[in-house]
């Protein structure tokens, strides 16, 4: 038994990379099989724009998580950086700077949980559950319960436009994908976010500044949030003060379908792409095939068990 | 001889294709100590894991007490009578000593409840045979390296089992409990149990051992009768060729004060540190367990803070708050606990040997990964680090290999000051001799080296002056030619006072 | 029970079934939204056409994709229960695009072309509640007002309609407002609290039924005499108020919507003309 | 020098177990302050009588996050097996046996969780994650979307009734506490919990069957979410499909606010029960002291961060 676990370590880059894409291909071949809309190019680029709000919440996570942390307040600090966006929009302010203002709100928000768990020494899923609840509280607050409309195209374009037919959110989310893939892989940051989730002691006396990066991955988690909250709150012309609640749940799930230990330390982002395929994949394909909604609760639990079960048998 | 104990024939082993294991066998008789023996890397803790239970065997055949045995778990091992000490320490720090040393076999009354008071004695038993004085009630992880070894032989002194493997029980034991530790398996010797041997101290093997077993590249090399054997010979079979020296010299080139350090104290731990080593110069700190050399250089190093004191560092104050700051001071830390401290084990052998150095590998923020490839890999082979290439992760590297590679991390940094903590705990004789070599060279560089070693006769071998702690003061300094092991452990021990 | 429509069911679509109606729902979480499904769903199989539903589970974002995925389906028309008025315009515009009509039902839509609506009005329904509390209670009183979840524009809408009622009457004041999540466990504690400090209380209005059900354990418990209203009249609140144990339910119908919704839905898919708005009355549920 | 050893000693546990209850003292004297109902002695068993259901399931919860694990599906299986007793009350079971039936469904639910996570090899994340999913789906199956009433006053007695003055799930929750005590504290099965925890291989090297031990930990979390699920469908006299929604959050920050690590290893059930308290007398207080619900969660959010803050400083 623990050979098999061992005997894994040896090669972990191929055999990691190789499961969770097996999962997917096994669904999208299943779905394509019993629906006839599934592969249709209109439904594959409805099903990209559909996950790249939670595929950037989770590339974010997977920062987080690599670390060995978590982030509960990713769904709230959407949902802030989104009313803020629009409230400042709705107040006539120009729309890039909106933009600018509520990516900088988010970060500042993620700061502020890596500062709790950095300086604070507060166990990250207390810290973010806590901010969780207090950014929602602000949301609700700043909106008075009710969602903010604003009027400009330029900001709704960034949810709904297109270039080239391909829908803006996917642009967001191909080019974030590939520079956290860069940044992860490339950059003395990305190697001190792995050290720190493999060994922080080991880290820290290597000469890693271990609060400086915790500070910084739960900044950038807050940045994504804010990004997903911008492209939300242009898809749907308004801010939602309820927008964006439980999403931490599905973007734990991609980061950790794709292959990422939540011991941390082991990961990659490109697992939480294909991650976050899973699960959109799963959602549009239960619908197109008119699952009730009570039966797609069971199945879509299955389904991801299945994928993760999977993927561990065939590592025997 | 008698019926053997233990036999294994033909085993073999590979890991995802690595065969780590040829065809290899092995026996024990009763009321023997047989030296299993190797470089790093050979494969021996490999097999004993799978006469452990822990690794099952690709290929071969196991007896037990004369009958063949499939052995599928720890559990199963235990219950054949096999007791194993392994190489890298499972404990559980958050439980008491006594807690971990009857895990899965605790005392209860028949309503389940445990018997504390039973569990409490049994263990002091244990304890207090061999002679440490460690309070069963207290947590593991509140003990030192060595305590916890102690822990884990009383541990499996209490098994009281029929075939007993020490996989590198003195790598953290200083003299006195090593002493003791001899003792205890003189006694079982006489008791007819079985021991198997592990270890890279040689006069220990050649003390204790009635046989020695060499493996090399996971291949059976032969088994000798220790008496009819000497070290040349081991050496010979172990490595395929003769070690010239032991311990190589070096020219001696020493340079101003590079590191001076000024009553560093730390409340409860250490008082009144003072000390000075020159570039090109190699200052030995012996001293029990638990006198507090390692405390020392988690001081020097910034893991704690000084409650008084100063350190320079080439006639220059600094101030040391963190590790990074000693780290930009010019100070490497080479630290006694590899798996806790030292290494990342879940990543590559490239990363951690590159994780210090990111800072010099980066280029307007993006790192050069064919540099740092080209680079770890000089190390890897400069350091004769066996691994299947420096994408291997850390953690599945034999524990020399291990040690290797937390020594290779600071090389390439250039520090003026390296302090090695237990630098050679669990290396094996050749890459001893490599990492003395590599010492020499970087004092003879004009490096001020801090060597803090429980092995006495490489303290006195390779140090120019030795420092002796005692209960977290400095009860005794030596310069290389008044140093004598006598001298050392009288000091270490309380009795000798300071001549100033 | 409640089915699943397999895939093989999909697939062999009796030919006179050619019109096919999507219906988003915002949750199902919800025993009135659930009877809404049923009565479009028996509705539906009456009038021969094939209905699909999708659950947005409260979720604006996830609306917008169901919309989005019904549109894969190539359906006739689609009925739309905004999870949020002002976020659903995004699929009521892309549906515009597709020339696919679009009704709302329950909520409407705050922006796009809506072929008709059918609802009863929240607003109404809190104002209703409050006027049938100022009446029984005889214009004099502490009220304790029990908030769905925050944000929500049920919520939103029948919290104004009974202020709207309540607020400003001289012997009249709302002593505590709180929020219990639509829930009827939070509805039972988030009470229980309130009764800790305010001892003199005359009438509760909570926002829907769930909620003022649990408010009734505790008001029990606490071996007081309450008027309670809710709103919604599922089953259990209805047979609460029948026994006298609860003063009053505004009944929605949801029903009667579900049944309305997919009526006008074949017509218009069928090209027929519809009405802009169907109104669905509310009616004050008292003991019989 | 072993007497120094040993006051050493001492100081961890001590500390470990003064901090929670600071922080719930201090919260007390605030409130009291504030608020004149605090301290009656009708709102004291209020607030006990509130705190059983989250309390137990942080009892069960103690167990899983000591071993290391976590337990996301707590409130669905709480809602499964209140649906399931309350289902078969109004099929005409006699109420004992429902009582009965539904604890099983709870623990084979939880021992469910437990094989997927020792023999599966699931990150408890993740499988518990898509159990919760499932569970909650096929609690709407079963009842159809719609609450299930039912007529038995024996079994309402169990949430609704008093026992000399004290409130029934008082009772239940205090005999839980020290029989999960004595468990964790005097048996081989407890110390395996801590030792799984801690050190898994350990653990294992030494013969604990660790798969065992972890099934078990995560049936023991089940039976305690069935039991709350019991008692909450006995209080609320019908079982709700969406019973239990989001109250494994609720209960995991007890079981952190109570000094438990997430890590595993170290912990106590005093603990958790101090940190149920700390949550429910502050869910009591914002009640009492009639605070706007938008400012509740941004109150609720900052206290709990002060409380594990403030332990944090006090312990340095
Ligand atoms: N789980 C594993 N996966 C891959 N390789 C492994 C694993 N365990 C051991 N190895 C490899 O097997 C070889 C033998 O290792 P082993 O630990 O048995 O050596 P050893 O003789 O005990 O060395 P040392 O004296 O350094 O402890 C090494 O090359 C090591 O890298
Ligand atoms: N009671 C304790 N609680 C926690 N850690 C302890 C305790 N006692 C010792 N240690 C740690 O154990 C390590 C070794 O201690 P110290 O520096 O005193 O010993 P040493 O002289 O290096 O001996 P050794 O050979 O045992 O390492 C240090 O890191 C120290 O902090
Ligand atoms: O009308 C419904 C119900 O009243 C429900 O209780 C909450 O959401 C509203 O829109
Ligand atoms: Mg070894
Ligand atoms: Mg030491």
């Amino acid at each position: 038994m623990q050979t098999e676990i061992k005997t894994e370590n040896l090669k972990p880059g191929r055999v990691q990379q190789i499961g969770p894409l097996v999962g997917l291909g096994l669904i999208i071949l299943a779905l394509s099989l019993i629906s006839r809309e599934f592969l249709s190019i209109t439904n594959i680029f409805n099903v990209l724009r559909q996950i790249s709000i939670n595929a950037l919440l989770a590339f974010g996570m997977t920062f987080v998580i690599l670390t060995g942390g978590i982030d509960l307040s990713v769904g709230s600090i959407l949902a802030l950086s989104g009313a803020l966006s629009a409230g400042m929009l709705a107040g006539g302010m120009d729309p890039w700077l909106a933009v600018l203002a509520g990516l900088a709100a988010g970060t500042v928000m993620g700061a502020g949980n890596g500062v709790l768990v950095a300086k604070g020494k507060v166990a990250p899923f207390i810290a973010t559950l806590a901010t969780m609840t207090i950014f929602r509280g602000l949301t609700l607050v700043y909106t008075e319960g009710r969602p903010i409309s604003y009027d400009s195209d330029t900001f709704a374009m960034l949810g709904k436009g297109y270039f080239f037919e391909i829908p803006i959110p996917v642009i967001w989310m191909l080019v974030s994908f590939v520079i956290v893939y860069l940044i992860l892989k490339n950059t003395p940051f990305g190697r001190h976010v792995y050290a720190l989730g493999g060994n922080e002691e080991a880290a820290l006396l290597s000469g890693v500044r271990t609060d400086r990066v915790k500070i910084r991955v739960y900044a950038v988690s807050g940045l994504f949030a804010a990004l997903s909250g911008i492209i939300l709150t242009a898809r749907l012309n308004s801010a939602q003060p309820t927008a964006g609640t439980t999403y931490e749940l599905d973007a734990i799930a991609a980061v950790v379908l794709g292959g990422t230990s939540l011991a941390g330390g082991k990961g990659w982002v490109t697992g939480t792409l294909i991650g976050a395929m899973i699960i959109g994949v799963l959602d549009n394909g239960l619908n197109l095939l008119n699952v009730s909604s009570f039966y797609q609760q069971v199945v879509k639990g299955a389904v991801i068990l299945l994928a993760v079960l999977l993927d561990r048998s065939r590592k025997k | 001889m008698t019926e053997p104990l233990l036999e294994m024939k033909g085993i073999s082993k590979a890991f995802a294709g690595v065969r780590v294991l040829k065809e290899v066998s092995f026996t024990l008789a009763p009321g023997e100590v047989h030296a299993l023996m190797g470089e790093n890397g050979a494969g021996k803790s490999t097999l004993i894991k799978i006469l452990g239970g822990i690794y099952a065997k690709d290929e071969g055949r196991i007896w037990v007490d004369g009958r063949e045995r499939t052995i599928r778990s720890p559990r199963e091992a235990t219950q054949l009578g096999i007791a194993i000490i392994h190489q890298e320490l499972p404990v559980v720090p958050q439980l008491t000593v006594m807690e971990n040393m009857f895990l899965g076999r605790e005392f209860t009354y028949k309503w389940r409840s445990i018997r504390w008071n039973r569990m409490r004695e049994e263990s002091q038993k244990y304890l207090s045979q061999l002679g440490v004085r460690i309070d069963p009630d207290q947590k593991v992880g509140e003990l030192s390296v060595g305590q916890q070894q102690m822990v884990e032989i009383a541990k499996v002194l209490s098994l009281q089992a029929k075939v007993l493997v020490l996989d590198e029980p003195t790598a953290a034991l200083t003299n006195r409990e090593i002493e003791s530790l001899f003792e205890v398996v003189e006694s079982l010797k006489r008791h007819g149990v079985g021991m198997i041997y592990i270890s890279h101290r040689m006069e220990e093997v050649f003390r204790i051992s009635d046989r020695m077993t060499v493996l090399r590249d996971g291949t059976f090399v032969g088994t000798r009768e220790t008496g009819s054997t000497d070290m040349d010979q081991l050496v010979q079979m172990m490595v395929g060729r003769e070690i010239r020296e032991r311990f190589p010299r070096r020219s001696l080139r020493m340079g101003g004060e590079r590191l001076q350090v000024e009553g560093m104290t730390r409340k409860e731990k250490v008082s009144d540190i003072s000390f000075t080593i020159r570039g090109g110069e190699i200052l030995g700190l012996a001293g029990l367990m638990g006198a507090g050399r390692t405390e020392v250089a988690d001081l020097l190093f910034g893991v704690e803070r000084l409650d008084a004191g100063r350190v320079s560092i080439d006639g220059w104050p600094v101030t040391i708050r963190r590790p990074i700051d000693a780290i930009r001071a010019g100070i490497a830390y080479v630290t006694e606990n590899r798996k806790e401290q030292g290494l990342v084990l879940s990543r590559s052998v490239k990363e951690n040997l590159s994780l210090p150095n990111l800072g010099a590998l980066t280029s307007f923020g993006i790192l050069r990964r064919g540099v740092e490839k080209r680079m770890t890999e000089a190390q890897v082979k400069q350091l004769s680090v066996r691994a299947a290439d420096s994408d291997q992760e850390v953690g599945t590297l034999s524990g020399g290999n291990q040690q290797k590679v937390v020594i290779g991390k600071w090389l390439a940094a250039r520090p003026k000051v390296l302090i090695l903590d237990e630098p050679t705990r669990g290396v094996d004789i050749g890459a001893k001799a490599e990492i003395y070599r590599l010492m020499n060279r970087l004092a003879e560089e004009g490096m001020a080296i801090l060597l803090i070693s429980s092995d006495l006769p490489e303290v006195l071998e390779m140090s120019d002056r030795v420092l002796v702690m005692h209960e977290g003061r400095i009860s005794g300094v030596f310069d290389r030619d008044e140093a004598t092991q006598e001298k050392v452990m009288i000091a270490a021990s309380g009795g000798g006072k300071l001549a100033d | 029970g409640c089915s699943t429509e397999s895939a093989l069911e999909q697939e062999e679509k009796k030919p006179d079934q050619d019109v096919t109606i999507g219906l988003s729902i915002s949750t199902l979480n919800n025993p009135f939204f659930v009877t809404l499904r049923d009565e479009a769903k028996k509705t539906a199989e009456k009038e021969g056409v094939e209905l699909i539903v999708a659950d947005a589970q409260n979720d604006t974002a996830k609306q917008i994709n169901d919309v989005e995925d019904l549109m894969e389906k190539n359906v006739d028309l689609l009925l739309i229960n905004p999870t949020d008025s002002k976020a659903v315009s995004t699929a009521v515009e892309s549906a515009n695009q597709s020339d696919i009509p679009v009704i709302t039902i329950d909520r409407e839509a705050e922006g796009g072309k809506v072929v008709s609506h059918i609802a009863s009005d929240n607003v109404k329904g809190g104002e209703m509640a409050g006027e049938f509390i100022l009446n029984e209670i005889g214009g004099e009183g502490n009220l304790v007002e029990l908030q769905g979840i925050a944000g929500t524009s049920a919520a939103r809408d029948r919290g104004k309609g009974f202020h709207e009622a309540v607020d400003g009457k001289k012997d009249v004041k709302v002593v505590a407002s709180q929020p219990a999540g639509f829930d009827r466990a939070e509805g039972l504690k988030v009470m229980e609290n309130i009764l800790q400090s305010h001892s003199d209380i005359q009438a509760v209005f909570a926002h829907n039924d769930e909620m003022a059900l649990g408010a009734l354990q505790a008001i029990r418990s606490a071996g007081k005499d309450i008027l309670v209203v809710g709103f919604d009249a599922t089953d259990d609140a209805v047979e609460a108020v029948n026994k006298g144990e609860m003063g009053a339910t505004i009944a929605q119908k949801p029903g009667e919507i579900g049944k309305i919704a997919v009526r006008v839905a074949a017509e218009a898919a069928q090209g027929e003309k519809v009405k802009e708005f169907y109104p669905v009355q509310l009616e004050l549920i008292t003991e019989k």
